[in-house]
C-alpha cells in the first residue's frame, strides 16, 4: 500500500486538468507532479521567477543561476520562461494561477489556513505562501489529516497566525478530500476501508456529508 | 562612458549604518563578491532589504554570520539558522513581508508608486497597522514603497554603460533593486563593449547603474 | 500544447460590445490582421483601452473610421483626425489617461493590484473625482486597474506554447495588455517550435496566451 | 542670426550634463540635440519604450518596429536598450530622468503648466506629458515667449487646464532664462540686446531680478 504522502500527492494529481499552471509548494506538494495521469501536462511554476519547471537535474547537470522555489538546483522543460520577482507574483496575485498545493498546519471551517508561523518556534518567515494562497484560483491544502500526536488539524478556528483568511479551495489528507463551502466543510472522499465516521473522529469541525462521498484513488 | 571599476572602489560606496538592497533568491543571483568584501571591511550596522539570508556560508548570510546586519527586511530566513538565532536571541530585527509583496515594493520605490492595494496578507498579522480599502466587494492592503542607499545587484553580462543581462532564475529581484537605489553598483561575470548587447536582449537599462564591478 | 489557430477561427473570439486591449504606439506593434478582421467582420460597439488610435488608414485608427468603436481610453488621438472629429461631435466617448497611468492600470489589472498611487495628473482634470492621499508629504493619486475581456497582442515571435518575444519599440503596451484580458490572441510574424526560444529569451511568458495567429 | 527656435534649443542644451538621461517633447525640444557641446554626451529617453535614440534613421533604413514618441521612424545609438510601457513610465516616474523638455502653452508663477489642452479646440490627449512633468528631476519648458497676437504665455495664473500643478524648473524662451523658485520666478538669462524691462513688458508676473542676469548664447 502506498505511503500517506503518496495518496495525498495522488489524490491532488488527479484534480489537476490539462494545461494547468500550478505552483507546488516544498514537501508533499512536490509530489504531486509524480502522479499526473497520462495525457494531463501541467505547467509548473516557480516562485522565484520561472515557468516550465521539470524534474531535478543530476547533480552534475545542475546549473548554479537556477533553483527552485526551495533554493534546490532545478531544470526547466522546453518552453520554459524566466522573469524577475515582481512578474513572478504578478502571475500569482493575478489569478493566472489554476493552482497551488501547500502544506497546512492548521485549516479551519471557514476555509482559513495557518502554515508559517509557530509563535516562539517556527519563525521561517511566510515566503510567497500569502501571495500564493491570495491569488491562485484553487488553493489546495496537502496535509496529513492529524497532528502526531493525533490532535486535529482541521479545526473550528486556527489558533496559528494565518497565512490566508477563507482562502482554502480544498484539504487532501490520507483519510479523505475536504472541499471548503460558504456552508462549511464538504466530504467530498474518503480513503478505502475508512467510514466517515472515521474521518469525523480526527476532525474538530461537523463535517457535511453529501449523499454520496466518493472513495480516493489508492 | 565607462561605469566599471574596481572592487575595492564600489566597496568605498557602501557605508556603515546604511540601508541596502542586495539581490538573490537563496544565494541564487546573490552578488558574492561585494558581499565577501563588506564581510573582510566590517561594514556594519547595516539594514538589508533582500528576500532572504540565504545560508549561513553562501549569499547574504555571510553578512549575517558576521553580525554586520541590524535589520532585516525579508519574506523568509529558514534556510539560515544562525539568523533566526539571532532574531529569536533579539539582536536582529527583522521585518517579514510576504515575497510578491516584498517585490512589488520593490518595483514601486524605483517606479514612483507611493503606495499600492494587495489582496495579499489581508487578515493575517501582515496587515496590523495597514489601511485597507475595498475595491468591488474585495478587501485590499495598502503597501508602501521601498528605498534604499545602495542597491547591490549581481547579473550575468553587461555592456560599459551598464545594460544588465541576467540568467534564468539568477535574474529574480535583481532588476527591481537596481530601480530603487540612490547607488547602483553591478556585480557582473563578464563585462562586454557597448553596442555588443542588442538592444532587445538588455533586461536592465544601463541607465539605472551607477558602477559595475567583474565578479 | 499547441495554440496556434487560424485568423478567423480567433476573430470568432471577439464579440460585438467587447471590451479590447489592444497593443501599439502610433500603430507600430498593433495587430494589424486582427483589426482588419474586426473591420471586415463590422465587430462594433467596442470598447477599446489602448494607448492610442493610430492613423486613419493603419492601427487602432481602422477601427474608429469603420464607427466600430463606442468608447477609447487612451492617453493620445492627437496622430488621427476621425477620432478627434468623432470625439468633438459627440460619436465617440474618451477617457483620457496619462500614458504612464494608463500603462500601469493595465499592469496593475494584470498583477491583482487593485489599484496604486502615482503623482501623475495630481491638480489637473484627471484628478476629479478621484482619491488623493499624501505620502512623506507629497499628494498622490489613487488609479485603479483596467481589465479586457480580449486582449489583442502583436510580437515579433513566438513559440506554440505562446512564449512571445518583442522587437524594439513594438513591445510597448503588448506584454501588459497579455496580462489584463480574459482571452489573449496574439498575432505574430514567426511561429517557431516549443524549445527554439530559450527561457531568457522569452519576454512574456507563454501561460498568458491563449491562441497564436500568424500574421 | 540664429532664429527663435534654434536659440531655445541651443540654450537649454546648455544645461544638460554629461551624463544626463533626458526626454526630449515633440517641436523645440527635438533639436536640443543638434547643441549639445562637445564631451557632453546625454542618453535620450522615448516614452514609448527605449533609452539610447539616436539621430532619425534614412527612410531606407527605417525599422518598422522602432519609433520615437512622436510616431517617426527612429534609430538607436549603441548602447540603447527597449523596453515596456510600464517599465518605461517608471523610469519616468521614478524620477531616473535627469530631465524633460517640452513645449509649453501656458506657464504661471508658480511653476503650473499647461500644454495639453484647449477646451472645445485641441484635443489631442496628454500623451506622457503629464507623467514626465511629475516625474523629471527637471522640467524646463521651451517655448516661444508670447503668443503670436503678442500675448504673453507666463502669466499669473494658467488658464487653460493644468499638466502638472509646480512642476517647472525653468522656462526658456527666445528673450530669456527663468527659473521658478518658491518666490517667484527668477530672471537668469536674456538675450543678446534686450533688456530686463523688454522681458518684463511681455510677461505677466513681476520677474525677481537677481544682481546679475546672464546673457543667453546665440
Amino acid at each position: 500500500m502506498a505511503n500517506s504522502r503518496d495518496i495525498i500527492a495522488k489524490n491532488i494529481a488527479l484534480m489537476l486538468k490539462d494545461g494547468d499552471l500550478v505552483n507546488l509548494g516544498i514537501g508533499i506538494p512536490t509530489l504531486v507532479s509524480n502522479f499526473l495521469p497520462e495525457g494531463v501536462h501541467v505547467t509548473l511554476h516557480g516562485e522565484n521567477g520561472c515557468t516550465g519547471l521539470g524534474p531535478a537535474p543530476k547533480p552534475e547537470d545542475a546549473d548554479p543561476d537556477l533553483c527552485n522555489a526551495g533554493g534546490a538546483p532545478a531544470a526547466l522543460i522546453p518552453g520554459g520562461a524566466c522573469f524577475d520577482s515582481a512578474w513572478s507574483f504578478a502571475i500569482i496575485r493575478g489569478g493566472h494561477l489554476d493552482a497551488t498545493v501547500l502544506g497546512g498546519m492548521e485549516v479551519d471551517g471557514k476555509g482559513n489556513l495557518a502554515n508559517w508561523m509557530v509563535p516562539g518556534k517556527l519563525v521561517a518567515g511566510m515566503g510567497g505562501a500569502m501571495d500564493l494562497v491570495a491569488g491562485a484560483k484553487k488553493v489546495i491544502v496537502a496535509m496529513e489529516h492529524a497532528s502526531k500526536n493525533g490532535a486535529p488539524k482541521i479545526l473550528n478556528k486556527c489558533s496559528l497566525p494565518l497565512t490566508g483568511v477563507g482562502v482554502v479551495t480544498t484539504i487532501v489528507t490520507e483519510m479523505c478530500v475536504i472541499d471548503v463551502s460558504k456552508d462549511g466543510l464538504v466530504l467530498k472522499a474518503i480513503a478505502p476501508g475508512l467510514t466517515v465516521e472515521d474521518v469525523q473522529s480526527k476532525t474538530e469541525p461537523k463535517l457535511i456529508v453529501p449523499a454520496k462521498v466518493a472513495t480516493m484513488a489508492e | 562612458m565607462n561605469k566599471v571599476i574596481s572592487k575595492e572602489a564600489a566597496l568605498d560606496k557602501i557605508k556603515d549604518g546604511q540601508t541596502l538592497m542586495i539581490g538573490g533568491f537563496a544565494a541564487v543571483g546573490t552578488p558574492a563578491s561585494i558581499i565577501a568584501g563588506i564581510v573582510e571591511r566590517k561594514i556594519g550596522n547595516l539594514t538589508i532589504i533582500a528576500n532572504d539570508t540565504g545560508f549561513p556560508d553562501k549569499g547574504i548570510g555571510l553578512l549575517v554570520v558576521a553580525k554586520l546586519v541590524k535589520k532585516m527586511h525579508c519574506s523568509h530566513i529558514g534556510t539560515n539558522p544562525e539568523t533566526i538565532r539571532q532574531f529569536n536571541a533579539g539582536e536582529l530585527e527583522i521585518e517579514f513581508n510576504p515575497q510578491g509583496t516584498l517585490a512589488e515594493r520593490m518595483r514601486a520605490g524605483g517606479a514612483g508608486i507611493a503606495g499600492f492595494y494587495t489582496p495579499t496578507g489581508v487578515g493575517t498579522v501582515i496587515a496590523d497597522g495597514k489601511e485597507t480599502k475595498d475595491f468591488n466587494g474585495k478587501t485590499y492592503l495598502l503597501e508602501t514603497a521601498l528605498h534604499a542607499e545602495v542597491s547591490i545587484v549581481k547579473a550575468h553580462k553587461a555592456d560599459k554603460f551598464g545594460n544588465l543581462v541576467f540568467r534564468r532564475t539568477a535574474k529574480n529581484f535583481n532588476p527591481l533593486i537596481a530601480t530603487a537605489g540612490d547607488i547602483v553598483i553591478a556585480e557582473v561575470e563578464e563585462i562586454v563593449e557597448i553596442g555588443d548587447i542588442d538592444p532587445d536582449e538588455v533586461m536592465l537599462p544601463g541607465i539605472y547603474v551607477d558602477y559595475i564591478v567583474k565578479a
